[in-house]
């Protein structure tokens, strides 16, 4: 997912070749004659159906039509039943029993049962898809019955249950697994499946309806279209001309959409952005390893200014990695670090570094940001010197070690899996290694945990993290979404576009 | 749109010599070109001055700016992350300019070098290199770019040293080609002749005559690494940090609702700049080619000379007639009150030197002067018609039919891409009417009557297939082919050799006694007056001279300059002296 | 100089030009032997493509030369080097047909004028003094020094290039048809000069034409090329007035001359050449 | 003609051979991890190592170049280390719709240049100055712009055609002529500019020839005599220009399919790029070099039968 952000955002560099003037014919045609349809505009472009090689974020959208997945998302984000009717942990977090539905079958006519879960969940264990690394922490599948499976961890992981509301958690049918066929011909329990006629890769995907579809009434469309449209201002150029009922949209081009008569839909983002310190040992930039170094960073940067400019204000200002929607969160530590650029000062010097220090680090992707960061740091008189790191080679750089800092956007919307992406002393976007024995602690306490006693210990480690100035998070730019009048959409939490059951024909 | 646009250049065919003219000079001396110039070198100045002149640095953020519109203080408003517009704008340039000039030097110092030793001295290396130069020509360079920048990141001096690299063909067939023209001039033979060294040649004669083609080429090289740069920077494969005029554009566009007075800066510095850099190559290569569409001179009816209405009732009667072209604000006559006749089957000469105005009497009759020229005065009868009150339908039909004509050189008067056959049948459909096979067995008729040994072959020859003199008797045969009262023969015979000369001669001759059509036979050649015409007229400086029967004007010729031309014919009668010895004098 | 071995001396001269591709040379030369001694004008009489021209490219090393021998001064020099060659500008020098494009364009009469001679590693002022002798020498102003060719008539320009191959007092100059170009009344002007210039200097010709006239009135001996042979050579008078050789009579009498009577003759005896001989035989 | 066939034939097998290798070591000589960003950024160094073998890119560069070339002769020319698929079926995917483009688009510039061109050169006067006019403007007129104001104008406003979208052939021939019409006319216009100019200064030349005035003396009529003769001798160099002309529409495409969303072979390069997936990046080079090889070999040809000489020799 991040790496598509960052994606889309070099390629929103070449974007939005919109349009200054209003005057536009609107106007959705989904809801002429008997037959719905709903046309979408993807951000994406999907190279395979196959769950086993899925992606989330913008992908789910291609997913949702063909599969079921065991566990749905709500859309205020609460973990709903789907094809499972239960789940239940054991006691040391190890083992998740799930209860089935009997009465689904996949569209090639085969039952979904206990089996199926497991052929799906080996196959999505095995495969290239995002959800592979965090399947690998399942080492057994029991069958119990045809509606009853256990899922067996090697040690516990909080973060499964989103897994398997994810793409890598839809249910194909085990004969197209085997057969190899998922990529291209989809076969799941889902509410449309694809028509191939109607179909032209990298062009448009259609799906119609699955009429022996279990829960028809949650999908008020006949057919669903689904155009990739990688370009931002494309994009809304399909919306504004009517070719599509809905796509991802740009903040700062919300209010000309509100005034080209299109909705916008704009719910709290997934994750969050801001300056990631690798250095909190002091090897390349000494100054780093002071604790007060790092909260001076965090008084300097005008948080509000950024979000202002970069998205004109939508999102939610942060002083902690935790997604505000998530459990975690703490409502208290905001406010933490208001922007003070004297306080950061006074840190500075309090830490030895009254005329200030320097560090190189890589030029954010994010447009219009560098300048802004240039100036805020340089008040406090830290000189930041942009180092060009090859858009093709982002994450190796950010990655390798060669930094002492990056400001990258990063997704938290489930804190497990957030503190085993950066937090944690081998997590990937701790590429130094830095580690701190009360952190540690905190974390080691999250795992064994459950309920209001996680809760805690996750807000324990927040405030660690804060109070150590562990990062410098900024905001949690909202996902923006335009739509046509003729449709209704809810936004879905903690998710870049909505899902597609979110759409209903505007009444 | 009257005012003429210096875009067309020089609108004179008047043969300039751009080399000589110096290229600053012809473009003082065109209006836009000079404003172009000054554009570019305010370009090049503001960017280099930027530090000194912009009122903020181009990173520098302005709280509250983001997205504002044109205000005191910024003149452009501000961008996309609060930065004033007009300084990012005056700093932007130096990226681009300088991506700019590697793509020059780097496209200039790989092509031409290559290309001058490629036209010189051929051979392996020429095959060598032009080979690689058609290869790099094929590659579509966005995609090569954005190879590149898939390997190496976005990296404005080698991506635009690689830009350098596409362009650099262009340069190498340009220096190959100006080097392969000039290696075959005369002058090069003559300074090789003169003791230069090859390098000194090279030096000499030949760079001068690559410098003009390649500034030209530079100019639009530029436009085009200008562009690229921008294509290149608006998709965000730009630098990121060094504000750019595509970076900006690029800005703009993903601001356009929020702020849509940004796309106007840096588009219209991108276009200005383009446009400058063409118009001065436009300026250029006109002056070189002198290649602008001739403007036709307007149909203004021309003022009747002093008698009206001759009765003359010759076939052909010219009276008082002025031809004149546009020569800077006026008018240069060439033709002046030129008047003869020529009676049915007669044939006349019109001698005179090169400028005397024979050739251009000979077109105005077939209403084939160039279109810039125009007929100011006189009256052509012919046949009793007024040819110049006669529409240009009407002309034209005349000439298919009743006045026929025959050019000089006889190889360029075909046309090369047609056959033979085609080239004689085609007038015979269109003019006469004649039925497909018709033309063809009337065309293979003609072609035996004009003496050509094997109709049929010829007739599905190519031009390039058949000798100069066979492509006389093709033109005349075509000349002919409609029975013409009056045959206009332009020098019909100069570009042969003599004995050709002597075989067209006598079939002409034979022509005109066995149809006796009338000739107007314009020529230098007072030897082939002799030979072939009854009556001559003698021109000399667009005016006539003297005008009579053949004998008595060569037997007793009235007029100075006739006496002087006569005279000027080398009749064998003076002879060299034996060899004296001369001691050589050795001034130095 | 050797007073028994004649200036230029061409012996069996052969030249072929290598064809492109596996066809085979086209032999333009075929066997030329040929004599100039000094302060002589040999005219070399022919029509298109006889390679009456080559022959004096041959001389001036500017074509190759396949077989046979070209000796200048009794030394070869049909096998010399570039720096050979250069050495041997001071003693060869042309006149082209073409006015117009054998002198540089962008370059001014002076400069065209001093190029052979700073070639030749004289100093810039001995040049300069040099250039005004030589446009007096063409009968051209002083001030002509200054301007550039394409502000010259034809004729003018001739004057120019005949200039620059006197710049090295050259002893042999090649006079590739220096008059064709030229209108009627510049042809004899031109020539005059021409023959002022060897009478003075003693300079030799190589005279090559496709007008038998003029080559009767310029030159002391004539040669006529036929398909890269010499059919004919001779006293210039003898050549070009009673001619033994079919094709050079047939030449003569086809070039018509500007007397109404006399050409009607010459006609008339043309055809009757034309029905007995075929000179292509 | 036949050998020359073959000749020209091989010549652009070597061709391709040569700019597939060089951009094959281009891209293979500093080797992208693209195995960390195939894996997402929490992926254990083993799992990165795994990859790189499964992907082939443990073995040295020569051994990869060789075992590339064996494939890509028979057509293969591997799989898109981001989505998979095999390159040759997302080429040949999306061949058609860059085709379109560039085809129209060349068809629309060799007839709108010709004539503006032959007008130009023909009518002489004000005409030729305007046209030479709108040439600098769509030389200068940056082809993003154009786009923008074209979107603007008939897309939203005017709601005529498509804002973005292809619409197969295959599906509707209207559909896709109408999503063809705004990114034709954008790419077009600096080509058209271009090669106008080109026909025009070949006009010229041509109608100052010698043999177009002995044609009118023999009272041909002047359609004839422009149309037939001066534009058929004048044809060579419009062609060679507009081979020209296709290769540098081919680039354009990058630009204009990522505006109007187009999913051809251009935002296919563009998204490689920016991903770092040099399988993509040299199979575009591949391609698009083989289309221009048989593009050129048509034009050549085209030529070879417009000119006797080379048509009879």
């Amino acid at each position: 997912m991040v790496r598509r952000r960052k994606a889309a955002a070099t390629i929103a560099a070449a974007a939005a070749l919109s349009l200054a003037f209003a005057g536009c014919s609107t106007g959705s045609d989904s809801a002429e004659g008997g037959e719905q349809t709903l046309t979408l505009a993807s951000a994406v472009d999907i190279n395979s159906f196959a769950p086993a090689d899925s992606r989330d974020a913008h992908y789910v959208q291609y997913y949702q039509p063909v599969y079921d997945t065991l566990i749905q998302i709500a859309p205020d984000g609460e973990y709903v039943a789907d094809l499972a009717t239960e789940w239940e942990w054991n006691d040391d977090q190890t083992t998740l029993s799930l209860t089935l539905r009997d009465d689904v079958v996949f569209t090639d006519g085969s039952d979904f049962d206990a089996d199926a879960v497991k052929a799906n969940i080996e196959a999505t264990r095995e495969g290239t898809g995002t959800s592979s690394v965090a399947f690998a922490a399942i080492s057994d599948i029991v069958v119990n019955s045809a509606t009853s499976v256990d899922l067996v961890f090697t040690q516990p992981d909080p973060g499964i249950i989103r897994q398997l509301a994810l793409p890598g958690g839809a249910m194909a049918s085990p004969d197209s697994i085997d057969a190899g066929t998922l990529a291209d011909a989809p076969v799941g329990t889902g509410p449309y499946v694809l028509d191939e006629a109607e179909t032209t890769k990298t062009v448009q995907y259609t799906f119609v309806r699955n009429d022996d579809y279990w829960n028809a009434e949650a999908y008020p469309y006949d057919r669903i279209v689904i155009k990739p449209i990688t370009d931002a201002t494309a994009r809304f150029n399909a919306v504004r001309s009517g070719e599509v009922d809905g796509a991802t949209g740009d903040a700062i081009n919300a209010e000309q959409a509100e005034g080209a008569g299109l909705t916008v839909t704009t719910s709290p983002g997934p994750g969050f952005q801001g300056l990631f310190l690798f250095d909190r040992d002091g090897t390349m930039v000494p100054a780093l390893a002071d604790e007060r170094v790092r909260q001076a960073l965090n008084y300097a940067i005008d948080r509000e200014a950024i979000l202002d400019t970069l998205y004109d204000g939508s999102g939610t200002i942060t002083n902690q990695v935790f997604n505000p929607k998530s459990e975690p969160y703490d409502e208290s530590l905001e406010g933490a670090y208001e922007y003070d650029p004297d306080r950061a000062q006074e840190l500075l010097a309090e830490a030895g570094y009254a005329d200030g220090f320097s560090m190189t680090i890589p030029e954010p992707v994010y447009a219009n940001l560098s300048p802004l960061l240039t100036e805020q740091l340089g008040a406090v008189g830290i000189t930041v010197d942009w180092a060009q790191v090859p858009q093709a080679q982002t994450n190796d750089e950010y990655l390798s070690g060669k930094y002492a800092a990056v400001w990258y956007q990063l997704q938290s919307s489930d804190p497990w899996q957030g503190i085993n992406f950066w937090g944690a002393s081998d997590a990937p976007w701790n590429p130094l290694g830095n580690t701190d024995p009360e952190i540690q602690a905190a974390v080691d306490l999250i795992r064994t945990t459950s309920g209001d006693a996680q809760v805690e210990a996750y807000r324990a480690l927040d405030t660690l993290f804060v109070e150590k100035a562990w990062f410098v998070p900024a905001y949690f730019p909202d996902a923006v979404y335009f739509s046509t009048a003729g449709v209704d959409v809810d936004a879905q939490a903690l998710q870049i576009v909505p899902s597609i059951a979110n759409y209903a024909p505007a009444s | 749109m009257t005012s003429p646009s210096p875009i067309a250049g020089v609108v004179a065919a008047t043969a300039t010599d751009p080399a000589r003219r110096g290229v600053l000079r012809v473009l003082l001396r065109n209006p836009l070109a000079l404003a172009s110039l000054v554009v570019l070198v305010l370009v090049v100045v503001v960017s280099i001055a930027a530090p000194l002149l912009a009122p903020f640095g181009p990173n520098e953020v302005v709280p509250g700016l983001a997205r504002q519109g044109p205000e005191a203080g910024h003149l452009l408003g501000g961008d996309g992350a609060g930065r004033d517009v007009l300084s990012r704008l005056l700093f932007a340039g130096r990226l681009t300019l300088i991506g700019t000039v590697v793509t020059l030097v780097v496209a200039v110092v790989v092509g031409v070098p290559a290309g001058m030793l490629a036209g010189y001295y051929g051979s392996w290396w020429d095959s060598v290199s032009s080979w690689g130069a058609n290869i790099v020509i094929a590659i579509p360079g966005m995609v090569l770019l954005l190879a590149v920048i898939a390997a190496i990141g976005p990296q404005t001096i080698p991506v635009m040293a690689m830009f350098g690299i596409l362009l650099s063909p262009g340069f190498f067939r340009l220096a190959r080609t100006a080097v392969q023209n000039v290696r075959n001039e005369l002058y090069v033979d003559a300074a090789r002749v003169s003791g230069l060294s090859d390098a000194r040649i090279i030096a000499r004669h030949v760079f001068g005559v690559v410098r003009g083609p390649l500034i030209i080429q530079a100019s639009f090289s530029a436009g085009a690494a200008v562009l690229v740069q921008t294509g290149l920077q608006f998709l965000g494969l730009g630098e990121q940090g060094t504000p750019s005029w595509g970076q900006m554009l690029s800005d703009a566009f993903t601001n356009i609702y929020a702020a849509p007075h940004l796309v106007f800066p840096p588009g219209i510095t991108i276009a200005i700049t383009v446009a400058s850099l063409a118009l001065v190559g436009n300026a250029l290569r006109d002056s070189v080619n002198g290649r602008s569409a001739p403007s036709r001179a307007r149909r203004v009816p021309p003022e009747a000379p002093a008698d009206p209405t001759p009765d003359d009732t010759s076939l052909l009667v010219v009276r008082g007639m002025q031809i004149g072209y546009p020569a800077g604000n006026g008018v240069s006559v060439v033709v002046d009150d030129v008047g003869f006749s020529i009676a049915a089957g007669e044939v006349v000469g019109l001698v005179g030197e090169s400028g005397s105005g024979k050739s251009q009497t000979a077109f105005s009759i077939l209403g084939l002067l160039p279109p810039e020229a125009s007929i100011r005065r006189g009256i052509v009868h012919f046949d009793g018609r007024d040819l110049l009150a006669a529409s240009p339908t009407e002309r034209a039909r005349l000439r298919g039919s009743r006045i026929a004509y025959i050019p000089q050189e006889p190889m360029s008067n075909l046309d090369p891409s047609f056959t033979i056959g085609a080239q004689l049948t085609e007038p015979l459909r269109a003019v006469r009417g004649l039925s497909r096979s018709a033309a063809r067995a009337r065309a293979l008729e003609l072609l035996e009557e004009v003496g050509i040994a094997d109709p049929a072959r010829t007739f599905a020859s190519y031009p390039h297939q058949i000798s100069g003199g066979m492509a006389q008797r093709v033109l005349i045969a075509g000349a002919v082919s409609c029975d013409p009262a009056l045959l206009i023969a332009d020098e019909p015979t100069t570009a042969l050799d003599v004995t050709v000369q002597a075989e067209i001669l006598d079939l002409l001759r034979r022509l005109q006694e066995e149809r006796g059509m009338a000739v107007l036979l314009v020529t230098h050649n007072f030897g082939v007056v002799a030979d072939l015409c009854q009556r001559v007229v003698v021109m000399r400086t667009g005016r006539v001279v003297e005008e009579g029967d053949v004998t008595a004007v060569f037997a007793d010729p009235r007029e100075d300059y006739t006496k002087q031309l006569l005279s000027a014919i080398p009749n064998g009668t003076r002879l060299r002296a034996p060899v004296v010895p001369v001691s050589r004098r050795k001034t130095s | 100089m050797n007073t028994t071995e004649p200036l230029l001396r061409i012996e069996d001269l052969v030249v072929t030009y290598r064809a492109s591709g596996r066809r085979a040379g086209n032999r333009v030369l075929d066997g030329i032997s040929l004599q100039i001694g000094a302060g002589e004008c040999v005219g070399l009489v022919g029509e298109s493509g006889s390679g009456k021209s080559t022959l004096g490219r041959a001389v001036l090393g500017l074509a190759p030369v396949t077989a046979g021998s070209i000796s200048f001064d009794g030394r070869r020099i049909d096998a010399l080097g570039r720096r050979g060659r250069r050495a041997l500008a001071a003693d060869i020098q042309v006149v082209f047909q073409d006015p117009y494009t054998s002198l540089n364009p962008s370059m001014s009469v002076g400069d065209i004028l001093a190029e052979p001679i700073r070639a030749a590693g004289l100093k810039r002022v001995h040049a300069a003094s040099r250039v005004r002798e030589l446009l007096e020498q063409v009968d051209l102003p002083a001030d002509a020094e200054s301007r550039f060719p394409r502000q010259f008539s034809g004729g003018q320009r001739q004057r120019i290039a005949i200039a620059r191959a006197l710049a090295l007092e050259p002893r042999l100059i090649i006079c590739d048809e220096p008059l064709s170009a030229l209108d009627l009344s510049t042809q004899a002007r031109v020539m005059d000069l021409l023959i002022g210039i060897q009478e003075r200097t003693g300079v030799s010709y190589l005279f090559i034409s496709h007008d038998l006239q003029v080559v009767r009135e310029m030159c002391h001996r004539v040669a006529v090329m036929f398909r890269g042979r010499l059919v004919e050579t001779g006293e210039a008078d003898q050549v070009t007035a009673s001619p033994e050789h079919p094709y050079t009579r047939q030449l003569m009498l086809a070039a018509p001359v500007a007397d109404p009577v006399v050409q009607a003759e010459r006609r008339r005896e043309r055809s009757r050449l034309a029905q007995t001989v075929n000179p292509a035989a | 003609m036949l050998t020359y066939l073959v000749r020209r034939l091989l010549a652009g097998v070597v061709m391709v051979w040569v700019i597939a290798t060089a951009t094959f070591f281009l891209l293979n000589a500093n080797g992208t991890n693209v195995a960390r960003t195939l894996l997402g950024e929490n992926a254990t160094d083993e799992q990165i190592a795994a990859k790189l073998a499964e992907l082939g890119l443990d073995r040295d560069i020569f051994t990869r170049y060789v075992d590339w070339l064996q494939h890509a002769i028979r057509g293969d020319l591997g799989s898109s280390w981001l989505t998979f698929q095999p390159v040759t079926d997302a080429l040949l995917d999306r061949l058609p719709v860059t085709l379109s483009l560039a085809v129209a688009a060349v068809v629309v510039t060799g007839v709108v240049s010709v004539l503006l061109g032959v007008f130009a050169a023909y009518r002489g006067g004000w005409i030729d100055r305007a046209v030479q006019i709108v040439g600098i403007a769509g030389f200068a007129m940056p082809g993003v712009w154009l786009a923008l104001i074209l979107v603007l104008a008939f897309a939203i406003t005017l709601g005529w055609f498509p804002a973005t979208g292809y619409v197969p052939f295959a599906r509707s021939a209207d559909g896709w002529a109408l999503a063809l019409v705004l990114p034709v006319t954008a790419i077009s216009v600096s080509s058209v500019a271009s090669t106008a100019q080109q026909v025009r200064g070949a006009m010229i030349d041509t109608l100052s020839q010698d043999y177009v005035r002995t044609l009118r003396s023999r009272g041909l009529p002047e359609r004839s005599i422009v149309l037939k003769h001066a534009l058929r001798n004048a044809a060579p160099a419009g062609l060679t220009v507009l081979s020209l002309e296709f290769i540098s529409l081919l680039g354009s495409t990058v630009v204009i399919e990522r505006i109007f969303a187009l999913p051809g072979i251009g935002s296919m390069v563009l998204d490689a790029t920016v991903g770092g997936d040099s399988p993509q990046v040299i199979g575009v080079v591949v391609m698009m070099v083989l289309v221009v090889v048989v593009v050129n070999l048509a034009i050549d040809l085209l030529n070879g039968w417009l000119n006797p000489k080379v048509r009879v020799a």
